[in-house]
């Protein structure tokens, strides 16, 4: 009998991998499980599709890798060995075609002496066409397991934590510190990634077990400590932040209250890192095979596991820890056929164990494995340079000890060398962290020098990077080690580097003739075990992180069921079409509404900010680029406001409520733009004025009155005589006070009514029922856009777009000559008086509909000149206008373009002219 | 099982008072006037029908009738409604401060963050302004336009607590 | 993700914060049009420690200066800026 | 003489299929180094500061294109360790100003050329540079930008719904969606590249040509003669220079810091990600009007994301969570099948935004002292250009006229290229 075994009671979980089923017992990984059941072909590696087995029994598990789960809930590319079988788990192979055993992809390898590291680089050429035919073939057969094609059924949370000691590990040590300073007061989290609490001891239960461990547990808890298992610290940021993935169910499980799994944010006062240390592979050839494996997970297979992963057994080590693998294996029973210790001088450890009668051969290094994709049948090495052979079903490898000293370095921390124990080793942390236990004090190891055929000596397991690759980076002059780990993609598979950078580095300072530290060593980042998306996004994924903002009179809208529209993060009402009326048809007759009648839509999202004090007037002139100071109280004007650099980046309307007190509105999309902009001025640039500006944009909910009956409308609304145009008066609609100001964005006489968003709805619906009563009706966006376009009133993101000052915009003339106001000083450059500046123009179609955003040109194959920013019809009489942005278009009118669009396949012929294409004399205001 | 409610309050006249010069005297013609200090930074005074949480350094957002506050002011200050634009939430509960960890960065379970104690934050994008009424009641404030998702974010995070 | 001590609220989380200029681009009000266009458009922009305006956009709202080392990221000082106002 | 010499006796060698082949049977032993690791010599024409891709793109076109030689690039670590290395690798020139996208093409239509030009495959693969839109108002800006580059002689295709739905069938395409999806703009031309290999190929190019690449070699000042440059001082020592071009990306303000010049630039951290390989599932590179994130898939099957810069200045290389979390949970909100795949690496950039948006391509005050930088988080697509026409300024002391538009002076003189008009605030961009 070869291969692992395992006791068949205690197996009551059901559970599938490619499609049969097995059974494993509580606690299992899928790993443990699959042993257990006699597996070791678990998957094939990324390049060559190499079989490959189990290696480790942790999260560096380079080869067996799985997709677990089904449908939404399918995770390709788990780690077998770190992974609890759950009843029903579905597990499955993945990179392979059609199945495990027979993969066609593994043609690949046969033909790797022609595809060496970065082959890639030097072949496949002509032109790009091209590649991507080679493209096609190589994707394909790269890439691991199968993305779900479907959404994720479960959520995810992000919570915030904050204590005064974080411990990351739960080994004896970092169980240890964290009962202690839980006894001494403190606030504490202890996290594991496994879902026991003890690590090694696990493992090794020596005069520690795992009782001691759940005492520890109990004092901590006790203590009102945290312990979050399944929980794995993935990032080290600023400030002692550190971010922690809680699996709250298995990969792939299906969550009993839908929530699948937690990010932590954990700001610690301290944070004090237990996180152990990680066994090397050695290099030799065909170490790659199922049934190489590292020497704790053996013993971790066995004393946690109950699983004996083979029968006859090499062991090959640099180390005193494999001799306790060799001792948990002959208390299993199972035949010992040699311990290779690299080691020329035996350490006292392995002394005692060949007194045992133990097979040690000392400076005995393996050099071949035998074997096939099943598993692995016996081992080539060399003793005292004389090669000899055994056969063995499973060869258990130590080649040292890595301390995880990721989060230290993340964190900011240097390392530094240990030679005994051929480690990198936390120097002097930058934040407030220490290194405690294994990852601190890493044990003494042998130096090797590997023997093998470089080519087949596997470093990197799952990208099948060999020593070979090192050596030939190396020739080809990738010798900086970043260059060489992305030359030969080192450490870049899902492993992430944790098994195979050191032998690399070793190699790579073996070439140089210098020592590890010298070739230096690459940077880890966040996070240090991969992370789900679904967890990095959290809530926020449905929504990308930003919410809709919902409108005061959603409901009113709703129950009409009109078109929306979204604008930044509103929805708004494009239109409210009638019966079968298409957007366009109800634009349109919304429009004629206004132009004929009377129409109303909301206007809350506009930014408002109200302004008062004694300085208020003097403040508005700062941050306006118009005249504030001479407007009488109860009067309005419109107003735009300029960038430092002196380009327009917003307009509104600004009205003197009070003696001291005036209202200053902004376009919706420039609101929060503009509400860090009058704060900046006010807070940092102009501290002493006596002024309060508040931004009131969600407080007052707006209601447009527009048309030539809007007067009429508003004299029954407030029961006395509406306001002159560019005036204001508060006044009472439906009991409700308001704020009614005669503003008009359309060309018509029209109001804006101004009210507590809370009291909104009643005033709306006063509003409709007197609109109505007019033969008037709602209108939306779209109707609003026809009209300002008509009128030729600017739009922020159209006209005024960031790029043009106020001359291209004509607003010059309305500069305050007092000057004082941000952006005066911008305005002095030169370039903005200079010729070939883009400048507002009209546009009259002559033939065609004039297609918005097109590029205006002179003629078939001209370069453009200018495009259009707006494009509608004129509401009553018909006929295409738009505005637009031309190079010295003030100075062109009368000119003939064409507007095309070649992506819509668009153009038409148009006229320049001037931009106001209604009521030039503004006679619509007066009643 | 979690233990917090999550109510909306009826809408009330919330203003918001800024005062920009002189404070030292505004704020004795305050006590003066109510009978208590105007709260420092980070704290609230009043009683639930009227109280005053100062959030920024120097507005106070009033929860009740102003009527008086214009001539302690005088020409020192001013106040504005802004009531219209703010939902008042009221966490009930134990799990209050564990509810507002979740999407959070501010450390609300911080037994320093008690009673009369103000904050403003960011809870899952949206700002929030918190006040604590009493060990078992936090009030929140929080902008109109997203009060319906932050509501259904407390409403779904409120059964996982636990877990 | 920094941790940044507001003047009026204590340590906060960096996300509270927004970072809207430094200290060496503001430009006067005052200021003649070439002076004005030398500062808005030119920064020291050190690869060390520079005073940087932030403000607790979604915490208190105020302005403030911090100085912050753009390397390491530590922040040694952090000064109050806007009105007189009371503890 | 002895250069001539040296380039004979170290002809590369040629890259292709059959040399593989060759290698296959002699284990691959007879690769020369893909370029030397000379020392400084006392004197160069020309020395460019920084071996990125720009760098060395400079270099490879000024020996090719002006025939110059004594040329050396100085880079203080390994060459491609900076932006080259640490971006998303998307390659297009789909941008609405028309001074952009004229100096883009031009880059694009190098970099379909490029593998052969550089006998190095640098895996540049036109898969389609996607913009969604997600509004009516989206569609129109992005037939703008359509418009305006097909004006231009530029590929741009306006795809309705139904198309983007067929090219790309993860997308959500519900009405429900947070961000609908009602079509898109695709520059078919457009794609990705395999990021180190194009400063590895312009390098070895270059190296051919006989241009010194010295790494490990940090610049620490400059040598002047009255007002103009005319050597560096360096970790290896002091090096004479006819003209110096910084090209720095990142750290462009501090080097230009070492000649007492301040410029319009501000360095912010770009962070990007990458998660665990699956097998195809994303087809071009999908960017959106309404979002600042990036999806592309790499050849190894990594899902690249991309999303806002952290927007405030570092030069930490290392990005605040949150913001790569907002960039995930956008990409999740446009392709929900992505939730289950795992972040398995991250990496940032220094990135040198300067304050309208677009690089800085010409002379600067200082005589024989040229600046190459300013690219924001977008030069990784522009580096053929940004070589090209770099050389062409270095070797004729005189802007080509695609660069000429991107001087220095035209921030202070009011001639800002502003694709986004969001103004000179690096933080609001």
């Amino acid at each position: 009998m070869t291969g692992p075994t395992r006791a068949k009671d205690g197996a009551t979980i059901n559970f599938t991998f490619d499609g049969k089923a097995y059974r494993a017992r509580p606690g299992d990984t899928l790993a443990a499980a699959l042993l257990a059941n006699g597996i070791t072909l678990v998957g094939r590696s990324f390049k060559y599709h190499r079989p490959r087995g189990i290696m480790t029994a942790g999260v560096e598990e380079p080869n067996a890798l799985v997709t677990v789960g089904v449908g939404g809930r399918s995770e390709p590319n788990t780690r077998a060995t770190d992974v609890f079988v759950y009843e029903g788990m579905v597990a499955r192979s993945q990179n392979r075609w059609p199945n495990l055993r027979f993969d066609l992809g593994s043609v690949i390898g046969l033909f790797s002496a022609a595809l060496p590291a970065g082959f890639y680089y030097k072949t496949f050429f002509g032109s790009a066409k091209r590649w991507m035919i080679y493209e096609y073939f190589i994707r394909k057969a790269a890439g691991l397991g199968n993305a779900p094609t479907k959404a994720d059924p479960d959520r995810y949370s992000h919570r915030a934590a904050f204590c005064d000691v974080l411990v990351v590990g739960a080994g004896p040590a970092g169980l240890q510190a964290a009962a202690d300073a839980a006894d001494a007061g403190k606030r504490v989290i202890l996290v594991e990634q496994d879902a026991v609490l003890g690590a090694s001891l696990i493992r090794d239960p020596q005069d520690l077990d795992a009782a001691w461990a759940d005492a520890m547990a109990d004092r901590i808890r006790k203590a009102g400590g945290r312990i979050l298992t399944r929980t794995t610290a993935a990032g080290y940021w600023e400030h002692d932040l550190v971010t922690l993935t809680q699996l709250l169910v298995e990969p792939g499980q299906v969550p009993s209250n839908g929530l699948a799994q937690r990010l932590w944010r954990v700001r610690a006062g301290q944070v004090i890192l237990a996180t152990g240390s990680l066994e090397r592979p050695m290099a030799f050839a065909h170490n790659d095979r199922p049934g190489v494996m590292l020497s704790q997970a053996v013993r971790t297979y066995i004393r946690r596991f109950g699983v004996v992963p083979g029968q006859r057994v090499v062991i090959a080590t640099n180390n005193d820890d494999a001799y306790q693998t060799a001792a948990a294996l002959t208390a299993a029973g199972v035949e010992i056929v040699a311990l290779l210790d690299a080691r020329t001088t035996a350490s006292s450890v392995a002394e005692a164990a060949r007194a045992t009668g133990l097979p040690v051969f000392f400076n005995a290094l393996p050099k071949s494995a035998k074997g096939g994709r099943s598993g692995v049948t016996g081992l080539e090495g060399v003793v005292d340079g004389v090669p000899q052979s055994w056969s063995a079903d499973l060869i258990a490898v130590s080649g040292g000890f890595t301390p995880v000293v990721h989060l230290h370095q993340q964190a900011g921390g240097t390392l530094s060398w240990n030679e005994a124990a051929q480690a990198f080793v936390p120097d002097v942390a930058r934040q407030n962290v220490t290194t405690i236990g294994g990852a601190a004090n890493p044990i003494a190891v042998g130096v090797i020098r590997p023997v093998s055929k470089p080519k087949k000596s596997f470093i990197d397991f799952q990208n099948d990077v060999t020593l070979a690759d090192v050596d030939l980076a190396w020739a080809e002059g990738y010798r900086s080690v970043e260059h060489l780990k992305r030359y030969t993609t080192l450490g870049m598979a899902t492993d992430q580097g944790k098994l195979g950078n050191m032998a690399a580095l070793g190699r790579l300072a073996e070439q140089q003739g210098v020592s590890i530290p010298e070739a230096g060593l690459t940077t880890f980042r966040p996070p240090y075990t991969p992370v789900a998306m679904g967890t990095l996004a959290g809530p926020g994924a449905p929504h990308g992180g930003a919410h809709v903002r919902r409108l005061a009179l959603y409901d009113v809208h709703a129950a009409k069921n009109p078109i929306w529209q979204p604008l930044g993060y509103w929805f708004r009402p494009r239109a409210y079409p009638q019966g079968a009326e298409t957007l366009a048809q109800a634009a349109l007759r919304e429009a004629r509404a206004v132009r004929t009648g009377v129409g109303m839509t909301d206007v809350s999202t506009l930014a408002k900010f109200e302004v008062s004090g004694p300085d208020a007037a003097a403040f508005l002139e700062i941050i306006c680029a118009t005249s504030v100071a001479k407007l009488a109280v109860g009067r309005g004007r419109y107003t735009f406001m300029l960038r430092e650099d002196g380009l327009a980046f917003d307009d509104g309307t600004v009205w003197r409520l009070a003696e001291n007190r005036y209202l200053l509105t902004s376009s919706t999309g420039g609101a929060d733009r503009m509400a860090t902009h009058i704060s900046y001025v006010r807070q940092y640039l102009c501290p002493h004025l006596r002024v309060s500006a508040v931004n009131v944009q969600e407080h007052y909910a707006g209601i447009a009155i527009a048309g030539p009956k809007a007067k009429a409308v508003l004299d029954g609304l407030i029961q006395a005589e509406a306001p002159r145009h560019m005036s204001a008066i508060p006044a009472t609609i439906a009991g409700v006070a308001v704020q009614v100001l005669a503003a008009s964005y359309s060309g018509e006489r029209a109001f804006e009514v101004y009210v507590a968003a809370s009291e909104a709805a009643a005033v709306w619906q006063a509003c409709e029922a007197a609109v109505t009563a007019q033969g008037g009706c709602l209108y939306g966006l779209e109707a609003m856009e026809f009209l300002r376009i008509e009128k030729g009133h600017l739009v922020v993101g159209g006209e005024i777009d960031g790029r043009l000052s106020p001359y291209d915009l004509a607003l010059d003339k309305m500069l305050n000559k007092a000057g004082g106001f941000i952006g005066a000083a911008g305005l002095e450059r030169p370039a903005l008086h200079e010729k070939g500046r883009r400048q507002l123009v009209g546009l009259e179609a002559i033939k065609g509909d004039i297609p918005e955003g097109a590029m205006l040109i002179a003629g078939p194959g001209g370069t453009p000149q200018g495009h259009v920013s707006a494009a509608a019809f004129r509401v009553v009489e018909g006929g295409s206008i738009a505005l637009g942005q031309l190079i010295d278009g003030f100075d062109r009118h009368g000119e003939e373009l064409i507007a095309a669009s070649p992506t819509r396949g668009q153009e038409a012929r148009v006229r320049v002219v001037h931009p106001h294409f209604y009521d030039t004399a503004g006679d619509r205001y007066r009643d | 099982m979690t233990d917090v409610t999550i109510t909306q309050l009826p809408a009330a006249p919330i203003h918001a008072v800024e005062i920009w010069s002189n404070p030292a005297d505004v704020a004795r013609r305050f006590e003066a006037v109510k009978g208590f200090a105007l709260p420092a930074m980070g704290r609230g005074a009043g009683t639930d029908q009227f109280s005053l949480i100062r959030f920024e350094p120097t507005v106070w957002l009033v929860d009740g009738d102003v009527a008086q506050l214009g001539d302690i002011l005088g020409d020192d200050g001013a106040v504005t409604a802004i009531g219209g634009g703010l939902v008042r939430f009221r966490l009930t509960g134990t799990d209050w401060r564990a509810l507002l960890m979740e999407g959070g960065v501010f450390n609300a379970e911080d037994p320093a963050f008690g009673p009369g104690c103000s904050a403003a934050t960011v809870i899952d994008h949206v700002n929030v302004r918190l006040y604590v009424r009493s060990f078992y009641v936090c009030d929140a404030y929080v902008p109109l336009s997203f009060s319906a998702a932050l509501l259904h974010f407390w409403q779904e995070a409120a059964t996982t607590l636990a877990a | 993700m920094m941790q940044i001590t507001c003047p009026h609220c204590g340590p906060r989380a960096q996300s509270e914060f927004v970072y809207e200029r430094t200290v060496d681009s503001v430009v006067a009000l005052d200021a003649p049009s070439t002076q004005a266009m030398a500062t808005l458009f030119t920064r020291t922009n050190p690869r060390g420690p520079d005073d940087e305006i932030w403000r607790h956009t979604y915490g208190c709202r105020a302005w403030m200066v911090v100085t912050r080392h753009r390397v390491t990221h530590e922040i040694t000082a952090v000064r109050a800026v806007g009105p007189e106002a009371l503890p | 003489m002895a250069r001539k010499a040296w380039v004979d006796a170290h002809r590369m060698s040629r890259y292709s299929a059959l040399s593989l082949l060759r290698g296959a049977f002699n284990g691959q032993s007879h690769w020369k180094p893909a370029w030397r690791h000379p020392d400084p010599k006392p004197h160069y024409d020309i020395i460019i500061i920084g071996g990125g891709g720009h760098g060395l793109a400079t270099a490879y076109y000024l020996a090719k294109v002006h025939g110059l030689t004594n040329i050396a690039v100085l880079e203080k670590g390994w060459i491609g360790g900076g932006n080259t290395g640490r971006n998303t690798t998307i390659v297009r020139s789909n941008y609405r100003q028309e001074a952009l996208h004229n100096l883009f093409e031009f880059g694009l239509k190098l970099w379909h050329g490029l593998s052969d030009d550089l006998n190095y495959n640098v895996m540049f693969s036109p898969r389609g540079a996607l913009t969604l839109g997600h509004s009516d108002a989206d569609m129109v800006t992005l037939a703008q930008r359509g418009d305006a580059m097909r004006c231009d002689g530029i590929d741009a295709e306006l795809l309705t719904r139904d198309q983007v739905a067929k090219l790309e069938p993860l997308l959500d395409m519900s009405r429900t969606a947070r961000f609908p999806i009602e079509g898109g703009l695709i520059q078919r031309r457009g794609g990705s590249a395999r990021h180190d290999a194009v400063a590895w190929g312009y390098a070895r190019g270059a190296d051919s040509m006989g241009v010194d690449i010295i790494q490990k070699c940090e610049v620490t000042g400059f040598v002047r003669d009255g007002d103009a440059v005319v050597g560096v001082e360096t970790t290896r020592g002091r090096i004479g220079a006819g003209r110096v071009g910084i090209c720095v990306a990142g750290h462009s303000g501090h080097v230009a810091g070492l000649a007492g010049l301040k410029l319009p630039i501000e360095s912010q951290t770009l962070q990007a990600m990458v998660t665990e390989g699956v097998k195809p599932m994303i087809n071009t590179v999908i960017m959106t009007q309404a979002l600042h994130c990036y999806i592309s898939q790499s050849d190894k099957g990594g899902i690249v994301f991309g999303g806002d810069p952290d927007n405030w200045p570092s030069y930490a290389q290392r990005g605040h969570p949150m913001i790569m979390e907002n960039a995930v949970a956008q990409g999740l909100a446009l392709v929900p099948a992505l939730s289950r795949l795992r972040m398995l690496r991250t990496w940032s950039g220094v990135t040198d935004m300067s304050f309208d948006g677009s690089p800085i391509i010409g002379e600067t005050p200082v005589p024989n002292l040229y600046l190459n930088g300013g690219w924001c988080y977008g030069g990784f697509k522009a580096t053929p250009a940004s070589g090209w026409t770099y050389a062409h300024t270095l070797a004729t002391g005189k802007p080509h006229p695609l660069n000429a538009p991107f001087s220095l002076d035209r921030f202070e003189r009011g001639a800002t290229i502003d694709e986004t008009g969001s103004g000179p605030m690096p933080s609001s961009r």
